[in-house]
C-alpha cells in the first residue's frame, strides 16, 4: 500500500509542477497569440479589401446560403464594403476556405484562398492570381466555364480542375449573397 | 553407354505450356485493341505504344544486366506490361511521360520486388497511378476521336473528357465500336472482346474474375447509377464505357497480382466491381477501374490466405479438426 | 463420365504399343533378384551360392508380415548373393542365378488346378502370401497385407484398377484384351475373399476395346456380378483415392487408407497374378512390361521373367534409335529413373522407358507467376505453388498447414506449370526433411 | 444522422486513412506488420485503445479543459489518459490473454507513443468539439480511424508475407523494400481521394 | 560511460541517426517533409524538446520510480512540447500553421521517449543534453535531406524558391503521401549500400593487416 | 491566481487518480514471472540454433530456471556464457571440452565413383532419396550442402564436392550432424587433429572399388599408432581422440589416404584419378 502511495504522490507532484509551468508560459503567450491571429486576419482583410479601415464583425447567423455544401464563417463590414469568409466543402480535397472582399456595390474586389488541400499542380493552382484575378469586379451568380474565354459574369476553370474551380466559385457566390444580406441588415439598422 | 544416365525425381515429362507462350498470346490478344486505338486516335497511338514497349523491355534488360541476373526479356512479360501501360495513356500524352511510366512499372513495381511473378501490384496500373498523380493534367486530357495530334506540341490540343464525364454521352454503338475519346486501348469494347475470346480459347485466362467484375459493376450501376432513385441506372452504358472491359479481361486477370484460388478470384472480381462503382459515382476520379484493381491487388495476398482450397476428402460441414 | 476434380491431360503416347500383342521374352543367361522388391522388410535368402534351383522355387522368404518371398523365375544355379544396383539406385544384396535354359518347373507348379470356391478366405490369403504377390500397379505393396484389413473393416467395394493413366504404358491394356478371363477369375477370387457379390473394374475411356471385351466377358460371368466402369481419361485417374472417388463417390480422407472407406483397390496384373497363384499354383515370376520412350527403336509389350536386366530387354527389342540419357522404370509421371540399364525387372516394374537427349532433361525453372494452373490440376486440392515456395524455404510449420502429407506425389502440378517449377520434387524432399526434423525432435 | 456517421467512418477508413494518407502510427505500421496474425492483433489493440481514448479524452476536453478554459493543457492531459489506458490494457492482456500479449510484445507499450492515438484525440476535438451529437461522432471517428489503421496494417502484412522468399535485390532488403511497398499501397489508396458523398 | 560528450553528440548525429539507422519517429519524418521549411521547423522544435526533456529526465532519474516512469516521462515531454507549441504560436505563427497537428505529436515521437528510456534515464545531465542535441540534429538533417528531395522533385522549388523554369513539370506525387514512403525507402537503400561498402572496405583493410 | 491553481488541480488530480488506478491494477493483474529468465536470455547469445538440445534459447532459459539442466550446454556462448548463467542461477559451472564437427568423408567426385548424374533440387536429402545419391559408395558425402544450409555459424562449405568444416567457426551445435542424410558428420573433441575421413563399413574390396580414399580396414594405422589409439571394426578404423597425441604417423602410413589432418581437408592434394571412374 505504501508503494501505491509513493507512486501516486510522485506522479501527482510531477503533474502539478508541469501544469504550473505551463500555466505560467500560457499567461505570457496567450495575449500574443490572440494578437497574432487578429493581425493575420486583419492583414488578409486589408488585402482583399484594400484601403478600408476599422473592420467590424456583423452577426449573420440568420443568413442561409442558397446552395448546400457551403457555409459562411464570418462577415466583416468596413467603410468601403464587406469581407466574407466562406467555406465550401466540395473541393477535390475537402474544405476550401475563401475570403472575398466585396465593395459596397456588391462587386468583387479581391478573392483569397485561406486554406485548401487540393492537388498540387491542379486544384492548388486556384491560389494563383491567374485564376483568382478573374473574379475581380464580377457580381452575383458567377458561372464556371471550360476551355473557352470567359465573358460577362464568368470565370474559366483551371484546366483539369473543374471541381476546385466550381467549389471556389460557390464560396464566392455565397459570399456575395452574404454581403447582400449584411447590406440589407446594415441598411435596415441604418434606416 | 559411355555417359552416365541422368537420374531425377518424377515426373520426367512436362507440359508444353510456357511463360513465353502465355505472354505471346496476351500480346496477340492485345493487338485488336491496338489497331482500334490507331484507327480512333491515329498514328500517335502506335508511337506511344511502341515507346512504352521499347522502354519497358530496355529497362528490364538494363536492370538485369546491372544486377547480373539472368536476362528474361524473352519471356515477353515486359512487352505485355508496356502495351498495357500504353493502353492506359491518352494518345496525346507528351512522349517523355511513357518513358518515366515504364521505368516506374518495370523497375519500381516489378523488379524491386524480385521481377516476374514476385510483384504484388500490377506494374502497368501502378505506373498509371503514379503518372496520374504526378502529371494529372496530361493524363486526363483525352483527345477527341479523329483529331490528329502533332508528335511534339506545346499548346493544349482540343480535348474531350472520357465518356464518363462528358455531358452528352455517345451512343451504345459508338461505345461498343470505340468511336469515343479515352485512353488508347480502352475505347473499343469490340476489339477487347475479340482479344479476350482468343485468350479464353487459348486457356490463358479464366472467366471468373472478368465476369464477377463486370457483373458487379452492372449491378451496382443499375442500383445506384440512376438519377431517379435506386434501380434505374444505365448499367449498359457503365459497362461499355471507361476501361472496364480492358481492366476486367486483361488487367484483373494478371497472374502475379490477382488471387490464385478459385474462390479468391470471385472475391477479387466482386471487390473490383464495388470499388469501381464507389469511385465512379462518388469518387474524385473520372474512372475507377484502375484504382479498383490496384486496391484489390493489395488485398490479394490476404484473399489468397483466407480462401485456401479445402483439402481433398474434408467436407464443408465438418471443419477440419487439424 | 465418372471422374474426380483436378487432374491433367498429358500426351498418351500409347498408340505405339497398344495394338501390339504381348510377346513372351526368352529369359537371359543371368537373372538378378534384389531382396527388396516390395514395400516392407527385405526378404531373406533361403538358397546358397552354388545351389541349383527350379523355376518357381522360393529363393528368399518374407522378412516379416509386411514383406514378401521371392521365387526363381527360371531354373539354374545360384551364382552369388552379392551387392548389385537396384532400379531405385541403391546398392543392395541380390541373388544372382545363372539360367540353365531348361525352365524345369518346381513340382509344386504341376499340381492340378485348384477350385478356389472350396477355399476359405484365410487359405487364399496364405496362397497369395506364399506366391509372393505384391501390388503390380507400381507401389509393390504386399497383396496379402492389403487383403487382410483389420477385423473392424467393412469392405463393400473391390475395385480393379485398369485405368492405366500413365502415358506410354499399355501393359494393363494389353492384359485386359488378351487375358480377360484371368482377370475376371482373379476378381471373383478376391470378391470371395471379402465375401462380396459385386466387383468393379475401372477403365479409362481411351481403351474402348478393353471396355468392350471386358463388358462382354463379364456379362457371361455367372458367378459374381462385375461392373465394368468407364472413367474419364485423365491423369491421375488410376491413383487409388481418385479412382475410388470416381467409381464410388467416396472420398478417402486425409490419413485414411482405402479400407477405411470400405474399398480395396488392386491393379489388373495383380488381379491376374492372384488368379494364377490360386488356381494354377504359380508364384509371381513374370510380369508384363511396356517398353517405350523416344530413344527406343521398337516399343513393345513383353511378358518377361522377373530378374531380367533392362539392358537385355531393350536390346532384344531392337535397340536404340539414339543414345538414351535417361531410363525410367514405370511411367513418366510416377516412375523412377534408374542409374543404369543393367538393373533387373522387379515385381513392380510396369514399364521401361528410354529417353534421348532432348527429353531427358527438363527445361530450367522460372519464377512462379501464380497462374494457378497447378492448383486446378492438383487432384488433392492442395496449393502446390505454396508448397513449392515453403519447401524451398524449409518452412516446415507452413508446409504442415498446407497439408504437405496429403500430396500423393502425382506430379500433375509440375507437369502443367508453365514456369517449369518442380513442385513435387521439392515436396518430396521437404517430406523427408520434415520426417528427419520430427525424428530429431523426439 | 446515421448517414453522417457513415460518411465520417468512410472518410476515416478510406479517404484520409490514418497511416497511408495522414502518416499517423507509422512506427507500428512498419514494425508489427511482418505477419498477418500479429498485425491483426495490433490492429485490434489499437481499435480498443482508440475507442476508449476517444471517449475519455472527449469527456476530459468537454468537462474539464473547456470548462476552465485551459485548452492549452490538451496535449498533456490527453497523453496522460492514453499512457495510463495503454498500461492498463497491457496489464489486462498479460493476465487474461497471454498469447496475444506475447505476440504484440514490445509494441503494446509503443501504442502509447503511437501518434495515431493522440492524433485521433486531437483531431476529434478540432473537428467535433461541443454538442452531444459530436460525442458520437468522436467515437465513430476514433473507431473508424483505428479500423483504417487495422485495414492498412493487415493488408500491408499480407503483402509483406508474400514478399518472403522473393528475390529482392540485396540493397533493397529490409526496411527499404518495406517502405517502397508502403508507397505502392499509398498509391493505391490515392484511388479513394476525392471520394465524397455530398 | 567514459565517452566524451562530443562522441555522444556524433553518435546521435551519424552512427545512430534516429531516422536512417534507428528508424524512429517515422510519422513526422514522412508527414512534414513536403517542404524544406517545414522540415527545419519540425527538426528544430523536436531538438529543443529533446534537449530539455533529456536534461530534466536525467536530473530526475533517481527520483522517478520505475513503475510510473513512462507516465512521468510522457508528462514531462508533453509539458515541453506544449511550451514549444505556445512559443511558436506566439512568435512564428506562420510555421506553426503549416506544421499543424504534428507539433503536439512531437510528444509521441518515439525518438523522444526512446531517448528518455534508453539514454537520459541512465546518464548524467551533460551527456543527456548532448545526446539530445545529437539526436535532434540527426533528425533535423534527415528531415532536411528527405524534404529536399521531395520538394525539388515534387514542386520544383527549394524552401519555396523556384529552381527551374516554367517548362519543368514537377513530379507531384513526390509531395503526396506515396512520395514520402518512396523517398525514404530509396534514401535508405542508398545509405544502406554505402554503409555496407564502407564496412566491407574496413573489413578488407583489417584482413589485409 | 486561478489561472495557475486550476491547471495544477486538474492535472494533478488526474495524476493522482491515474497513479492510484495503476497502483491498484498492478496488484489485480499481477503476473508472476521469474525474473531470472530475462537475465539468462540476456546472457545467452540468442542464436536460437538448438545446439543446447532445446527448441531455442528461451526454451533453454526456462529449462535452466526450472532446474535439472546444466548451464554449460550452449555451444555458441561457450565457457563465458556458462559462467554467467551459473552466476545468475547461483550454481557451480563445470568445464566442458571444446568440440568440433568433423565430416567423415573425403571422397570428392574425382576420387569416388559416381553411379549416375543427378538432376534435381540441390539438396542432399533430394539426392539421397534417389538410391542414396550419385556416389557408388553408399556412405559418401553428397556434396549438395544440406549441412551448409543449417549451419548458423557459416562454418561449413562445400567447394571440392565434399563438405568441410572450419574448426575455428564451428561451435559444435550439431545441427549439421542431425541434418546430414548420410550421417557422416560427427561432433568430436577439437583436440584431436586427425580424423578417419571415411565411414564406409563395406568390405575393403568394395570400398576400394567405389572410392580412392576410402578406409579399407587394413589396420596398418592401428599397427603403427604408438599410443594404440586406433581400432578397426567393421572394416573401418576409428581414432580414440582421448588417446591420440596428434603425431600424424597414421596419416602417413595409411595406404588409402583415409586419415587426414584437419588443416588438409578441403585442400586438393593430388591423387591419380581412379581408373575405375
Ligand atoms: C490525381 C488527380 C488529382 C486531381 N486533383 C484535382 C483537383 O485538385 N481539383 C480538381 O478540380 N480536379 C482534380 N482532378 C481532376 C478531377 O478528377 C476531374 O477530372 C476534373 O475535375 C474534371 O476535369 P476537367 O477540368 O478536365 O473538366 C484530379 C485528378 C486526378 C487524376
Ligand atoms: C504402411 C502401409 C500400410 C498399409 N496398410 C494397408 C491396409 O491395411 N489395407 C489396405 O488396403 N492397404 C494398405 N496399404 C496400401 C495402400 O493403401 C496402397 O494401396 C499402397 O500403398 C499402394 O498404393 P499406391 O500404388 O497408390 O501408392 C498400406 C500401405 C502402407 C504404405
Ligand atoms: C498418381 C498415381 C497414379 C496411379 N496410376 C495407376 C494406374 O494407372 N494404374 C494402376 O493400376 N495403379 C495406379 N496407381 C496405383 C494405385 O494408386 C493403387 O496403388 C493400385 O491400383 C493398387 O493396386 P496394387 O496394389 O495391385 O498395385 C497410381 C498411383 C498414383 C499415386
Ligand atoms: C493474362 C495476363 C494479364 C496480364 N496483365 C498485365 C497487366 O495488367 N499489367 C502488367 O503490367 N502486366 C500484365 N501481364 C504481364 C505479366 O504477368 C506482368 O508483367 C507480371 O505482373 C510481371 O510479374 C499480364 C499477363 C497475363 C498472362
Ligand atoms: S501437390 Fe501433390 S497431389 Fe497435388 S498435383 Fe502436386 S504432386 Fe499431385
Ligand atoms: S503452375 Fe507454376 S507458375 Fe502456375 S501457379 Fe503453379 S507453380 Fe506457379
Ligand atoms: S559446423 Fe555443424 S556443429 Fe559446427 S556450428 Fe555449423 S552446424 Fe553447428
Ligand atoms: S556432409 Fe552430409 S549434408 Fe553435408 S554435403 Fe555431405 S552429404 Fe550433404
Ligand atoms: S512517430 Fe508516429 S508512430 Fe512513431
Amino acid at each position: 500500500m505504501k508503494e501505491v502511495l509513493t507512486l501516486t504522490t510522485k506522479l501527482l507532484l510531477i503533474c502539478a509542477i508541469v501544469a504550473a509551468l505551463l500555466a505560467g508560459v500560457n499567461m505570457v503567450t496567450e495575449p500574443i497569440i490572440a494578437a497574432n491571429n487578429q493581425k493575420t486576419f486583419e492583414a488578409s482583410m486589408a488585402e482583399v479589401l484594400p484601403g478600408s479601415k476599422s473592420f467590424e464583425e456583423i452577426d449573420c447567423s440568420a443568413f442561409t446560403p442558397s446552395e448546400s455544401g457551403v457555409k459562411v464563417d464570418s462577415v466583416y463590414a468596413s467603410d468601403s464594403g464587406f469581407v466574407v469568409t466562406a467555406i465550401c466543402s466540395e473541393g477535390y480535397g475537402g474544405d476550401i476556405s475563401v475570403m472575398t472582399g466585396i465593395t459596397k456595390d456588391l462587386e468583387i474586389k479581391q478573392v483569397k484562398i485561406m486554406s485548401m488541400s487540393e492537388t498540387p499542380g491542379l486544384g492548388a493552382k486556384s491560389t494563383e492570381p491567374e485564376f483568382l484575378d478573374q473574379y475581380k469586379d464580377l457580381t452575383k451568380g458567377i458561372q464556371v466555364i471550360k476551355n473557352s474565354t470567359p465573358s460577362g459574369n464568368e470565370v474559366e476553370a483551371i484546366s483539369g480542375a473543374t471541381i476546385t474551380s466550381k467549389a471556389v466559385t460557390k464560396a464566392v457566390n455565397t459570399a456575395l449573397e452574404a454581403a447582400a444580406f449584411a447590406n440589407t441588415q446594415k441598411g435596415g439598422s441604418a434606416s | 553407354m559411355g555417359e552416365k544416365l541422368i537420374v531425377s525425381h518424377a515426373p520426367h515429362i512436362a507440359g508444353k505450356d510456357s511463360i513465353q507462350r502465355i505472354m505471346l498470346n496476351v500480346v496477340i490478344a492485345l493487338l485488336p485493341a491496338l489497331i482500334a486505338g490507331c484507327i480512333v486516335f491515329g498514328y500517335r497511338a502506335l508511337i506511344v505504344t511502341l515507346i512504352c514497349v521499347a522502354s519497358c523491355v530496355i529497362f528490364e534488360a538494363l536492370w538485369q544486366k546491372l544486377l547480373n541476373k539472368p536476362a528474361t526479356i524473352s519471356d515477353f512479360s515486359a512487352v505485355v506490361t508496356g502495351m498495357l501501360l500504353a493502353f492506359n495513356l491518352p494518345a496525346s500524352i507528351p512522349l517523355w511521360i511513357p518513358v518515366i511510366g515504364s521505368f516506374f512499372a518495370i523497375i519500381v513495381v516489378k523488379q524491386f520486388f524480385g521481377g516476374l511473378g514476385h510483384n504484388f501490384m500490377n506494374p502497368a496500373l501502378g505506373a498509371r497511378a503514379f503518372l496520374l498523380a504526378s502529371w494529372a493534367l496530361a493524363m486526363t486530357t483525352w483527345p477527341q476521336p479523329g483529331t490528329s495530334i502533332p508528335l511534339f506540341y506545346t499548346a493544349d490540343v482540343v480535348t474531350a473528357a472520357t465518356p464518363l464525364v462528358t455531358d452528352n454521352p455517345p451512343s451504345y454503338l459508338q461505345l461498343f465500336l470505340g468511336n469515343v475519346g479515352g485512353c488508347i486501348g480502352e475505347t473499343s469494347t469490340l476489339a477487347i472482346l475479340i482479344g479476350a475470346a482468343y485468350l479464353l480459347f487459348q486457356g490463358v485466362i479464366r472467366l471468373r474474375v472478368p465476369v464477377a467484375f463486370i457483373a458487379t459493376v452492372a449491378l451496382g450501376a443499375w442500383i445506384f447509377g440512376g438519377e431517379n432513385g435506386f434501380f434505374t441506372g444505365d448499367w449498359l452504358y457503365q459497362i461499355l464505357s471507361g476501361g472496364l472491359m480492358l481492366g476486367a479481361f486483361f488487367m484483373a486477370t494478371d497472374y502475379s497480382t490477382t488471387p490464385f484460388t478459385p474462390k479468391g478470384q470471385i472475391i477479387f472480381g466482386i471487390g473490383c466491381g464495388i470499388i469501381t462503382i464507389l469511385i465512379r459515382f462518388w469518387g474524385g476520379y473520372p474512372e475507377g477501374v484502375s484504382y479498383s484493381i490496384l486496391l484489390m491487388n493489395v488485398a490479394t495476398p490476404l484473399i489468397d490466405k483466407l480462401t485456401a482450397p479445402r483439402r481433398y476428402g474434408t467436407s464443408k460441414l465438418k471443419k477440419e479438426a487439424a | 463420365m465418372k471422374t474426380f476434380r483436378g487432374g491433367i491431360h498429358p500426351d498418351g503416347h500409347k498408340n505405339a504399343t497398344c495394338a501390339k500383342p504381348i510377346v513372351d521374352l526368352t529369359p537371359p543367361e543371368e537373372l538378378i533378384y534384389p531382396l527388396s522388391q516390395h514395400i516392407g522388410a527385405p526378404a531373406v535368402p533361403v538358397v546358397k551360392p552354388g545351389e541349383s534351383v527350379l523355376m518357381g522355387q522360393k529363393i528368399a522368404e518374407a522378412g516379416g508380415f509386411v514383406s514378401c518371398g521371392i521365387h526363381a523365375s527360371i531354373s539354374g544355379t545360384v551364382k552369388a548373393i552379392e551387392k548389385r544396383l537396384h532400379p531405385s539406385g541403391t546398392v543392395m544384396d541380390c541373388i544372382i542365378i545363372t539360367n540353365d535354359g531348361k525352365d524345369t518347373p518346381d513340382p509344386a507348379l504341376l499340381q492340378p488346378k485348384r477350385d478356389y470356391k472350396s477355399l476359405s478366405s484365410k487359405d487364399m490369403i496364405t496362397i497369395i502370401q506364399e506366391a509372393g504377390i505384391v501390388g503390380m500397379g507400381g507401389a509393390a505393396f504386399p497383396t496379402h497385407v492389403k487383403f487382410s484389413p483389420p477385423p473392424e473393416a467393412h469392405i463393400d467395394y473391390v475395385i480393379i484398377n485398369g485405368a492405366e493413366c500413365e502415358p506410354y504404358l499399355t501393359s494393363d491394356h494389353r492384359a485386359m484384351l488378351e487375358t480377360p478371363d484371368e482377370i475376371i477369375t482373379g476378381l471373383c477370387i478376391i470378391l470371395q475373399i471379402f465375401g462380396l457379390e459385386e466387383g468393379y473394374i475401372g477403365i479409362e475411356n481411351n481403351k474402348p476395346d478393353a471396355i468392350a471385351v471386358l463388358k462382354e466377358k463379364t456379362a457371361q460371368c455367372t458367378e459374381k456380378t462385375i461392373h465394368v466402369v468407364p472413367v474419364k481419361t485423365k491423369y491421375p485417374q488410376g491413383a487409388e483415392k481418385q479412382l475410388i472417388n470416381a467409381i464410388t463417390g467416396r472420398k478417402v480422407k486425409p490419413g485414411q487408407l482405402p479400407w477405411q472407406v470400405g474399398c480395396i483397390v488392386s491393379n489388373i496384373d495383380t488381379c491376374a497374378s492372384v488368379m494364377r497363384a490360386v488356381v494354377d499354383h504359380q508364384p509371381l515370376m513374370r510380369r508384363i512390361v511396356t517398353i517405350g520412350g523416344d530413344a527406343l527403336k521398337n516399343p513393345m509389350n513383353y511378358r518377361v521373367r522377373i530378374g531380367t536386366p533392362f539392358s537385355y530387354i531393350l536390346n532384344q527389342s531392337g535397340g536404340f534409335s539414339e543414345e538414351p540419357q535417361k531410363i525410367i522404370m514405370g511411367g513418366p509421371m510416377m516412375g523412377i529413373a534408374v542409374p543404369n540399364a543393367d538393373v533387373p525387372v522387379i515385381k513392380g516394374t510396369s514399364g521401361i522407358l528410354a529417353f534421348g537427349a532432348e527429353s531427358a532433361r527438363l527445361d530450367s525453372e522460372l519464377p512462379c507467376v501464380r497462374c494457378a494452373k497447378c492448383l486446378y490440376a492438383c487432384p488433392m486440392n492442395l496449393q502446390p505453388n505454396l508448397l513449392d515456395k515453403m519447401a524451398r524455404a524449409d518452412n516446415f510449420a507452413a508446409l504442415e498447414k498446407l497439408h504437405i502429407n496429403d500430396c500423393i506425389e502425382c506430379g500433375s502440378c509440375a507437369y502443367v506449370c508453365p514456369s517449369k517449377r518442380r513442385q513435387v520434387q521439392q515436396i518430396k524432399v521437404a517430406k523427408i526433411k520434415m520426417k528427419n526434423a520430427q525424428n530429431k525432435a523426439q | 444522422m446515421v448517414r453522417d456517421l457513415l460518411i465520417i467512418s468512410i472518410g476515416a477508413i478510406l479517404i484520409n486513412n490514418f497511416v497511408l494518407v495522414q502518416f499517423l502510427g507509422i512506427c507500428p505500421f512498419l514494425g508489427v506488420s511482418k505477419k498477418v496474425e500479429t498485425a491483426a492483433g495490433m490492429g485490434f489493440a489499437v481499435i480498443f485503445v482508440m475507442l476508449c481514448a476517444s471517449a475519455i479524452t472527449w469527456v476530459v476536453q468537454e468537462y474539464l479543459l473547456a470548462q476552465f478554459h485551459i485548452e492549452y493543457l490538451q496535449t498533456i492531459a490527453f497523453i496522460l489518459v492514453i499512457a495510463v489506458l495503454v498500461q492498463f490494457v497491457e496489464m489486462f492482456l498479460q493476465k487474461s490473454i497471454p498469447s496475444l500479449y506475447n505476440a504484440l510484445g514490445v509494441y503494446l507499450p509503443l501504442i502509447t507513443t503511437n501518434c495515431a492515438v493522440l492524433g485521433v484525440a486531437i483531431q476529434n476535438i478540432s473537428k467535433f468539439g461541443g454538442t452531444e451529437m459530436s460525442f458520437l461522432k468522436s467515437l465513430t471517428y476514433g473507431t473508424s480511424a483505428a479500423i483504417g489503421f487495422t485495414v492498412a496494417i493487415v493488408l500491408f502484412a499480407g503483402v509483406r508475407e508474400r514478399l518472403e522468399g522473393a528475390d529482392i535485390p540485396s540493397f533493397l532488403k529490409g526496411m527499404p523494400i518495406v517502405l517502397i511497398t508502403a508507397a505502392l499501397l499509398s498509391i493505391a489508396f490515392l484511388g479513394f481521394s476525392g471520394l465524397s458523398f455530398q | 560511460m567514459k565517452t566524451s560528450p562530443f562522441k555522444t553528440f556524433l553518435n546521435g548525429l551519424i552512427t545512430e541517426n534516429p531516422t536512417f539507422v534507428l528508424l524512429l519517429g517515422m510519422c513526422p519524418t514522412l508527414a512534414v517533409t513536403t517542404g524544406v521549411t517545414n522540415a527545419v521547423g519540425m527538426g528544430l522544435s523536436t531538438t529543443a524538446v529533446l534537449i530539455c526533456s533529456n536534461m530534466v529526465i536525467s536530473l530526475l532519474r533517481n527520483f522517478i520510480p520505475n513503475k510510473i516512469r513512462i507516465a512521468s516521462y510522457i508528462v514531462i515531454i508533453a509539458g515541453f512540447v506544449t511550451i514549444v507549441q505556445m512559443l511558436m504560436n506566439a512568435y512564428v505563427p506562420a510555421l506553426s500553421g503549416s506544421l499543424g497537428i504534428y507539433i503536439p505529436l512531437i510528444v509521441v515521437n518515439c525518438i523522444i521517449l526512446g531517448r528518455a528510456e534508453a539514454f537520459a534515464s541512465k546518464n548524467n545531465v551533460l551527456h543527456s543534453a548532448f545526446d539530445g542535441l545529437g539526436m535532434g540534429l540527426g533528425f533535423t538533417c534527415a528531415l532536411i535531406l528527405i524534404s529536399s528531395v521531395r520538394e525539388i522533385l515534387g514542386a520544383g522549388t527549394f524552401a519555396g524558391i523556384p529552381l527551374f523554369g516554367d517548362s519543368f513539370q514537377p513530379v507531384s506525387i513526390m509531395i503526396l503521401p506515396p512520395g514520402a514512403f518512396l523517398t525514404l525507402g530509396i534514401l535508405l537503400a542508398i545509405i544502406n549500400s554505402i554503409t555496407k561498402k564502407i564496412k566491407n572496405a574496413k573489413e578488407d583493410a583489417n584482413h589485409g593487416s | 491566481m486561478n489561472q495557475i491553481i486550476i491547471p495544477i488541480l486538474i492535472i494533478g488530480g488526474m495524476g493522482l487518480l491515474f497513479g492510484a488506478l495503476l497502483g491498484v491494477a498492478s496488484r489485480v493483474f499481477a503476473v508472476k514471472t521469474d525474473e531470472r529468465v530475462p537475465k539468462i536470455l540476456d546472457a545467452l547469445p540468442g542464436a536460437n540454433c538448438g545446439g543446447c538440445g532445446f527448441a531455442g534459447c528461451s526454451a533453454y532459459a526456462n529449462a535452466l530456471v526450472k532446474g535439472g539442466v546444466r548451464p554449460n550446454m550452449c555451444p555458441v556462448g561457450g565457457e563465458a556464457t556458462a559462467q554467467k548463467i551459473a552466476e545468475i542461477l547461483g550454481v557451480e559451472n563445470e568445464t566442458k571440452e571444446k568440440m568440433v564437427a568433423r565430416v567423415l568423408c573425403n571422397g570428392t567426385p574425382e576420387r569416388a565413383l559416381q553411379k549416375y548424374t543427378f538432376d534435381g533440387p540441390r539438396d542432399c536429402h533430394s539426392a539421397a532419396r534417389l538410391g542414396g545419391g550419385e556416389k557408388m559408395c553408399p556412405h559418401g558425402c553428397l556434396g549438395l550442402g544440406s549441412c551448409v544450409k543449417v549451419c548458423k555459424f557459416d562454418a561449413i562449405s562445400v567447394e571440392t564436392g565434399v563438405a568441410v568444416v572450419d574448426p575455428d567457426k564451428c561451435v559444435a551445435c550439431g545441427a549439421c550432424a542431425a541434418e546430414c542424410p548420410k550421417k557422416i558428420i560427427k561432433i568430436l573433441p577439437a583436440k584431436s587433429k586427425y580424423t578417419i575421413t571415411c565411414k564406409s563399413v563395406e568390405k575393403g574390396k568394395l570400398t576400394r572399388h567405389d572410392c580412392q580414399v576410402g578406409c579399407i580396414g587394413c589396420g596398418i594405422c592401428a599397427k603403427n599408432c604408438p599410443k594404440e589409439a586406433i581400432t578397426v571394426k567393421d572394416n573401418l578404423a576409428a581414432i580414440d581422440p582421448l588417446k591420440c597425441v596428434n603425431c600424424g604417423i597414421c596419416a602417413k602410413k595409411c595406404p588409402q589416404h583415409a586419415i587426414n589432418h584437419v588443416d588438409q581437408l578441403g585442400v586438393h592434394f593430388v591423387i591419380p584419378p581412379n581408373p575405375a571412374a
